[in-house]
């Protein structure tokens, strides 16, 4: 299994990724930067949070039109895990490739606290580690964070249970029903605004997060 | 010939504004109540230089593509004529 | 294009004045130099000479600290201490305040405050992993001091934020003493080994100077001196122009690229453009490596046009680094700024001839002595006088609160500000970025892992200034010992500490004396805690309409942890435990 | 009556604009070398109700106390009549 993280200017949570991939998993991660036209070598992409490109004008509005995003399409096409997380998730849906948008939260300020998720469907590649309504313990950090769509979009999102993710006791940001992160209709893109790969080890205060980058040690 | 283009982005009616909403509050607080409601949308400058073919559709375009989430934001813009520097 | 003064009619008219110079210090320039400074020198001379870049005022005193120990590896002097760890790596930290900046802007000032620590540190060469910050306001009812509370804060955290460099803790208290003048002090740690540690200086005759990051604009010129005075009955009007804005995103490319290039032997010198941007960087590094520095202006990129070099050498642009690099090897460097898409531009060479010298438009329009700018500031020895409140206190008899009832005592306690939860300002920071802070703010210290060792450490801010202000010397002690009482309580044993002095006006006897006195007591527990100072900051004249804030000494500490299994919280662990008191 | 008020909040020229830089690079990028500055401010919208006094000098005063930040932002703005809800 080869991972590519996908790197743009100002990203700032790609080392712990790699971290969890390589030393952990001891999988091949590879970091990739936003001019690779091709990522057709690899197994997986991972695209890491931080403030790409300033957050200028929207968080993840520059990133997704960058050259990398194409092959990211194609990867996304030939039905390949790809995984975003903070602003990775931001720029998968200002890339088109997953739907909804996210916003500033509602009570306006940045928020980083340790926050209960409940796993909605664990019949996606990136959650089928987890027990179907599990509640796990993984921290956020974002400003936004706060997901929106409209009521068709929302519907199709349950009636494909595409909802993975949703806040379990407090919703920290105002997302339309405490999403906390979301799949394609395919199942092999999942976008998240909590930040697992920051829960993966005791002494960090959760393991919780581990659970998603194991699933590349298992093929789907 | 140079111009000044200014774009108007604002949310769509849909979707809340918690900005414009604490905005909207701190106003009233501050006693001019016929003040009713508030949103907040950006305002984008752009400087274009000498430029063939059409402006307008050019425009639109980097709007389309960077400046506006169509699925959030409604927008509309101007062009000025301005003295080429 | 404004017409600038002949130095006739700046002797004449007094002009040096309106940039913070004396009439002596003008005297003093004028004999250093042979001949009455131009306008461009007489800015150069007055930054320079300004409190925030000599330290005239306060030097006597900081010479009196402790700043050796066999783990300091680097002392007072450059842009951050630096500290062993053992195994080949040390760690670098310095506090810098931005109180005034941050009086008339919070979020900018704040936030350029936040950057300008961060710069510090990783111009030392050292990966920043956390940032701490250390906070006085007024009292809350008042909207103007919640507006500079909210924004300060926002301010910390957007930068922070942004860069991916965690804020692990810090401090916050309210008094009236901080209405008109709020502090906003900011510390940074980075870690570094050893074979990376940089240094300021332009060395190697015929080396390239080069500039890097962000073009040059005129926002901030004359902001050294500006917090190097009291602040203004209408400061909100007149310094307006003092005031510059940060870029995150910029500092990120530039933090990377400078974190490459350290690794590179083209890299003779490096040194961040913070107070008096492009005049101290370039002053300091060519005095302190005994050589002389030419610079053509012309090259120096700029953001504005028709900028004057007056203009230029005072403007404090944020995000901006002065670079020595080995002739020839200017290429390379341009080359790897270009990949974080910056520009690295050649613009001057070190010489000889210990001369500060500046080109423009094809002419000479500064020539100065490096050292007269960097090393011969004048130094002084205020008068210093017990003040009365001292003496009335001293003579008071100790009074005990009679407590009636004890749950609404505590109840109450609870609800000060400064005694209250701060989590409604460290949530708005991201804590844990880089996972290395293994004990997030809202314990007694942070304390921030090692990668790949079992070590870790342990970060506090600290100050009680109410403490300094009733008894400065008793007071500056508690500071350093409550710092060091909450760096063991992780479980660490303290390395060194940087202080941040923030006092009112030194030229009243009575501030010197608080500040002479602090710097006794905090000297006497550095020795007795083996805790030397290895950085520092100072910043004087923090008054408003005659009226001082607090004394106070910001005391930042930093310490090791030898095993992870020695790291402690500040909560009960498990029922049953048993809970004992030590200590008087 | 009722009013439409659109208040423009533009940085100040001397303050740096980051995000406006980061844009113009991008938009640069995508072959648009005519787009020569991009600077992003604010449009805030109010609704108004039937008004007492001076509506110019009530927004003019909401402006300076709650909606910009004089240190470093211009503003302007427009005041419209629209038919009362
Ligand atoms: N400005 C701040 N930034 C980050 N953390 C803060 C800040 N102020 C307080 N904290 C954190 O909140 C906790 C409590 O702070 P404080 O009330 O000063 O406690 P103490 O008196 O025990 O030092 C500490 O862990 C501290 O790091």
């Amino acid at each position: 299994m080869k991972v590519a993280i996908v790197v743009f200017p100002g990203t700032s949570c790609g080392e712990e990724m790699y971290t969890v991939c390589s030393n952990q998993l001891k999988l091949e991660a590879v970091y990739v930067r936003e001019n690779e036209a091709n990522l057709d070598d690899y197994d997986a992409i991972l695209l890491p949070g931080g403030a790409s490109y300033g957050d200028a004008i929207r968080p993840g509005a520059i990133a997704a039109l960058q050259p990398v995003m194409s092959a990211i399409k194609r990867t996304v096409e030939a039905g390949k895990p790809v995984l975003g997380i903070g602003n990775g998730f931001q720029i998968l849906t200002e890339a088109g490739l997953l739907p909804g948008v996210l916003l500033k939260n509602d009570r306006l300020k940045f928020k980083c606290v340790p926050m209960k998720l409940v796993v909605q469907n664990n019949e996606t590649f990136w959650s089928k580690n987890y027990e179907q309504n599990e509640k796990i313990s993984i921290p956020i950090a974002h400003g936004y964070g706060r997901y929106h769509c409209d009521s068709e979009t929302l519907q199709s999102l349950k009636d494909n249970r595409q909802i993975i993710f949703t806040y379990a006791e407090e919703n920290p940001n105002g997302s339309t029903e405490s999403i906390a992160g979301i799949s394609n209709q395919a199942g092999n893109v999942v976008g998240m605004m909590p930040h697992p790969e920051r829960a993966v080890e005791e002494i960090l205060g959760s393991v919780d997060g581990i659970k998603l980058f194991q699933a590349l040690k298992i093929k789907a | 010939m140079a111009y000044k283009v200014k774009v108007f982005v604002t949310l769509k009616e849909s979707v809340i504004d918690p900005q414009g909403a604490a905005a909207t509050k701190a106003i009233q607080k501050m006693g001019y109540t016929s003040i009713k409601e508030v949103r907040v949308g950006k305002l984008i400058e752009l400087q274009v230089e000498e430029i063939d073919g059409d402006l307008s559709a050019t425009i639109d375009d980097i709007c389309k593509k960077l400046l506006v989430n169509q699925e959030v934001e409604d927008y509309s813009f101007e062009i000025e004529e301005v003295a080429a520097q | 294009m404004t017409h600038e003064p002949t130095p006739a009619q700046i002797k004449e008219k007094q002009i040096y004045r309106e940039m913070g110079m004396t009439d002596e210090e003008f005297v003093l320039a004028e004999k250093m130099l042979g001949r009455t400074p131009n306008y461009t020198e007489t800015g150069l001379f007055s930054v320079m000479w300004s409190e925030h870049c000599s330290y005239k005022n306060s030097k006597a005193i900081l010479k009196t600290f402790p700043t050796e120990g066999a783990q300091v590896l680097q002392g007072p002097g450059e842009g951050a201490g630096i500290v062993d760890i053992g195994d080949n790596q040390a760690v670098v930290f310095k506090i810098e305040s931005h109180n005034s900046p941050s009086a008339v802007e919070p979020y900018e000032g704040a936030a350029t405050g936040v950057g300008g620590i961060i710069r510090d540190v990783f111009s030392m060469g050292a990966k920043p992993i956390a940032s701490l910050n250390s906070l006085r306001f007024g009292e809350l009812d008042s909207p103007r001091v919640r507006y500079l509370l909210e924004k300060a804060v926002e301010g910390i955290g957007d930068y922070g934020n942004k860069l991916g460099v965690p804020t692990v803790g810090g401090e916050i208290q309210f008094d009236s003493a901080y209405e008109a003048n709020p502090l906003v002090n900011a510390m940074v740690v980075g870690l570094i080994d050893h074979q990376d540690m940089q240094k300021g200086q332009a060395k190697g005759v015929g080396n390239t100077v080069m500039y890097a990051g962000s073009p040059t604009g005129r926002d901030g010129i004359h902001g050294a001196t500006f917090s190097s005075s009291e602040l203004a009955e209408d400061a909100d009007e007149q310094e307006r122009a003092a005031v510059q804005a940060g870029d995150p995103f910029t500092e990120k490319l530039l933090m990377d690229a400078c974190l490459e290039l350290v690794k590179s032997d083209a890299l003779i010198g490096i040194q961040d453009m913070g107070a008096a941007g492009l005049t101290s960087s370039a002053a300091e590094m060519a005095s302190k490596a005994g050589s002389g520095l030419e610079m053509n202006l012309d090259l120096v990129p700029q953001r504005e046009a028709n900028m004057t070099p007056y203009e230029m050498m005072l403007s404090e642009s944020q995000e901006r680094m002065l670079l020595v690099v080995k002739k020839g090897r200017e290429q390379e460097v341009i080359d790897l700024f270009a990949r974080y898409d910056l520009e690295a531009v050649a613009c001057g060479v070190v010489t000889d001839d210990k001369m500060f010298r500046l080109f423009h438009q094809g002419k000479v329009v500064a020539e100065v002595p490096a050292d007269a700018l960097a090393e011969d500031a004048p130094v002084y020895h205020k008068p210093s006088k017990e003040p009365e409140y001292f003496r009335e206190f001293q003579v008071m008899s100790p009074e005990i609160p009679e407590v009636s009832d004890y749950t609404e005592t505590l109840k109450s306690l609870l609800q000060q500000p400064t005694i209250a939860s701060k989590e409604w300002v460290y949530s708005q920071f991201d804590q844990q970025v880089g996972n290395q802070t293994i004990v997030k703010p809202g314990s007694d210290a942070a304390v921030v892992r090692i990668k790949n060792t079992q070590k870790a450490i342990a970060i506090t801010t600290d100050c009680n200034a109410r403490y300094i202000y009733l008894d400065p010397e008793t007071g500056g002690k508690i500071a350093v010992a409550e710092a060091a009482r909450n760096v063991v309580c992780s479980g660490a044993e303290p390395l060194a500490i940087t202080d941040g002095l923030n006092f009112g006006s030194p030229e009243k006897p009575e501030i010197y004396w608080q500040l002479e006195k602090s710097a006794a007591g905090i000297r006497e527990a550095c020795l007795a805690l083996n805790s030397p100072v290895i950085s520092g900051n100072v910043s004087l004249f923090n008054e408003k309409g005659g009226k001082a804030i607090y004394p106070t000494p910001i005391i930042g500490m930093v310490g090791l942890i030898k095993d992870l299994a020695h790291v402690t919280t500040q909560s009960f662990q498990s029922a049953g435990d048993l809970i004992y008191i030590i200590g008087e």
